[in-house]
């Protein structure tokens, strides 16, 4: 598999591919009912407005809450009521509260079903990079590598390149591991794809791409399902 | 006679902090933080402090952040000691006069967990094969990989309840339990300052989240609300 | 569609549950055993358990007794064995039928949690320099001694319950908690008699003794009170 | 240090000493104010029955009361409250409940201020055997060993010597081991002795006994306080 079929410069088509609104959107129809998600802070946690109505998903936040509903309104404002991302939220009818330990041993004992996570970086062996671009200045990792490794399933939402076109889908990650070999699956703007043991592995892709467009912007093999 | 862990002075709660304790500090964004017990704990003077919290503080003039900007931490163990505000905390750090352990906020939840329930280490994956995972021992269970963690055993803990009777026994209001709740267990001496002081028998046997074994001493401290964390939409 | 972990009959309760499962069972004494659960699992047939519980059972005619009276348990993993009752327990052991795996209450109720918690092992004083500790690794941390315990992690847990709502969300009553709570979290497949079904919101965030995550199905078992222990004085 | 000044059936001059409720009584007035305790199943537990009104101690139990009070009457009777036991006992107000997970992370945390238990033998280096006397048939452990560890101090309270006159205060234990070098003071029929780096030292003595007799009756040397 090579790259050279494509232009020299991929993004200079300017596909755009699908919005976050999108892609949160695609991924929120694959969770199923009854799943007990952990969203990360940013664009994980837009996943939460497209759960479809008649569905229930259960949120968790890692500071403690199981059954995290929107953020609060003016409304329904209680400043005792924040998520991991600090922001203050609403609980569902049927939340609990527990503290810090056992939130974690919840985390950490393999009983989320799914953890949606943004990413810098992920490869095709399952490892991603997602809480810091290096280590010169001070990082701060928070409960990333907690949920990369408890959680039944990890899924990532993020751009397929970066900025300036570089792909973010690798063969190895080039910047501090978050986790090793956790990945299930990506969301991008450009495709849904699955990491299996061969690696990438197309589910779907945006129709303003083609295959090989796609593969020129990523930068391991993506193989198509049998 | 009878138990009677209320104080009613700051000096009396903090009485005995010594130079280079290791203090556990409850809180979880603006949510459940002793700020209080903080205020009085930088005009009780103890000095070379460890401080075991989730954050590094924020600003200059209150809690954690003020406490190390007057010169009285030298170490801080902390899962996100980088958020829009920690300016202390950068400047200190790059100075290279405060040291930094930074822990996976799980990880650093278990630690103290176990340190208040005598585990001395334990095993856990998170952090192997990565940058904070680097040097430490690794082990096989079952066919996966995990790094050994020592427990956080402290000198002092700061803890903030919502409701504490004079048994010490204690209810937090939601998510103010956060780090509270562990750390109350892993020190010698654990200060608590509760917004509500209640009669004995008031917290119900099945709904006490702290039992008051684990509380030296408690001061009443009603200062009402964190404030809200944004704007909010109407 | 909504989320509902509420089962009807004891056949739902069960279902699925394999030949050489490991089962953990909660209850301390008569109180916050899953008795009808114990009585449906005998029913459903699974045999070659190994079963994980405080004690080893007391006649013959129910509960854990009665499953190993009828052959189906191949391994009890327990701390109390031996006690007044414990017949069945005794014949099977001693004929060789019924192996026996002695554990120190503190250890078998930490090897569930951490089990439930993603911990493999833990370091542990409790057992050192004994016999039940004999045989295991030893380590010292800051100049005591421990040996090192694994998690139990089970296929099913049986539990008994105060209260329950459609999520799972449980409160037990006050002795009732015991080994139910950890054991709650600890198996793949979490299996729950309660006393009481409530509406989802009628148990209060801050009040939830098990949160709903770890249990997957429900049965509303109104059996009533425990036996008294023993006879009272006026 | 021998014993030859002594009869050589010790227990022929028919020396009884304190009784079990004077045993408890002496161990009872010996704790403080606000200490946190366990007492074990038996004897220990007869101590309840003695701490001054009005002297505040909270007891414990392993299956997660904290603040347990007497046994029940038919007045006061729930059957949902049982000790270690398995009594049905009563709850002081400010009780509170855990699980067992957190009702031994209690223990073995070292919170308990004390925890008294009786003994089959302690030796002079604070070693003791309560648990079985002998592994030949299957024994039965419950929570001895991880209170005997775990609890800032263990008391014990029994006999000085067997029903026959063999001591059981001794240089070594014969029966297997609760815990190694944990034991702090011991309260028996004859007298209270503490464990500390030199071995048993006397701290008081029935006025029935002379410390030789005393010495007699036991199987290691006992030291005099300075």
């Amino acid at each position: 598999m090579t790259a050279t079929a494509t232009a020299s410069t991929p993004t200079a088509d300017n596909i755009k591919g699908w919005s976050r609104r999108d892609m949160a959107k695609r991924l929120a129809e694959d969770i199923p009912e009854g799943w007990y998600v952990n969203l990360g802070i940013g664009i994980p946690l837009m996943v939460s407005d497209f759960v479809p109505a008649d569905r229930e998903v259960v949120l968790q936040s890692e500071n403690g809450i199981l059954g995290m509903g929107p953020l609060q309104t003016k409304r329904t404002f209680d400043p005792w009521i924040v998520n991991a991302g600090k922001q203050n939220v609403t609980l569902k009818t049927g939340a609990s509260i527990v503290g810090h330990a056992d939130s974690f041993a919840m985390i950490r004992g393999g009983h989320l079903d799914l953890c949606v996570l943004g990413s810098f970086e992920v490869a095709a062996n399952g490892d991603f990079a997602n809480w810091t671009t290096s280590l010169k200045s001070v990082p701060a990792v928070g409960g990333a590598m907690d949920l990369a490794v408890g959680a039944k399933r990890i899924w990532l939402i993020m751009d397929h390149t970066s900025k300036d076109g570089k792909p973010k889908l690798l063969e190895t990650c080039t910047m501090p591991l978050t986790a090793p070999g956790v990945v299930k699956r990506v969301y991008t703007n450009l495709a849904v794809i699955d990491i299996t043991a061969r690696g990438f592995e197309l589910v779907s892709m945006t129709p303003e791409i083609t295959f090989e467009a796609l593969q020129a912007r990523t930068g391991a093999r993506i193989h198509r399902k049998d | 006679m009878a138990i009677n862990k209320i104080v009613s002075s700051f000096a009396d709660a903090m009485a005995g902090i010594k130079d280079g304790s290791t203090v556990l500090i409850g809180g979880f964004g603006a949510v459940g933080q002793p700020n209080h017990l903080l205020d009085a704990l930088t005009e009780q003077g103890a000095k070379d402090l460890t401080i075991v919290a989730n954050n590094a503080g924020s600003g200059r003039e209150t809690g954690i952040a003020r406490l190390m900007d007057m010169g009285r931490v030298r170490r801080i163990v902390c899962s996100f000691p980088r958020s829009a505000g920690s300016v202390v905390f950068e400047e200190l750090h790059s100075a290279g006069k405060l040291e930094l352990e930074l822990v996976a906020q799980g990880t650093l939840a278990e630690r103290i967990r176990a340190g208040g329930a005598g585990i001395p280490a334990f095993y856990t994956a998170t952090a192997y094969g990565t940058y904070i995972g680097e040097g430490k021992e690794v082990r096989e269970f079952k066919g996966r990989k995990y790094i050994l963690e020592e427990a956080i055993k402290a000198d002092v803990a700061l803890v903030e309840a919502w409701q504490a009777d004079r048994w010490g026994n204690l209810r937090y209001r939601t998510s103010g339990r956060n780090f509270n709740q562990p750390m109350a267990t892993a020190a010698d001496l654990t200060i608590v300052q509760s917004q509500h002081l209640v009669e004995l028998g008031d917290l119900g046997p099945d709904d006490i989240h702290t039992p008051g074994i684990y509380v030296d001493r408690v001061i009443h401290v009603p200062y009402g609300d964190p404030p809200a964390a944004a704007p909010l939409a109407d």
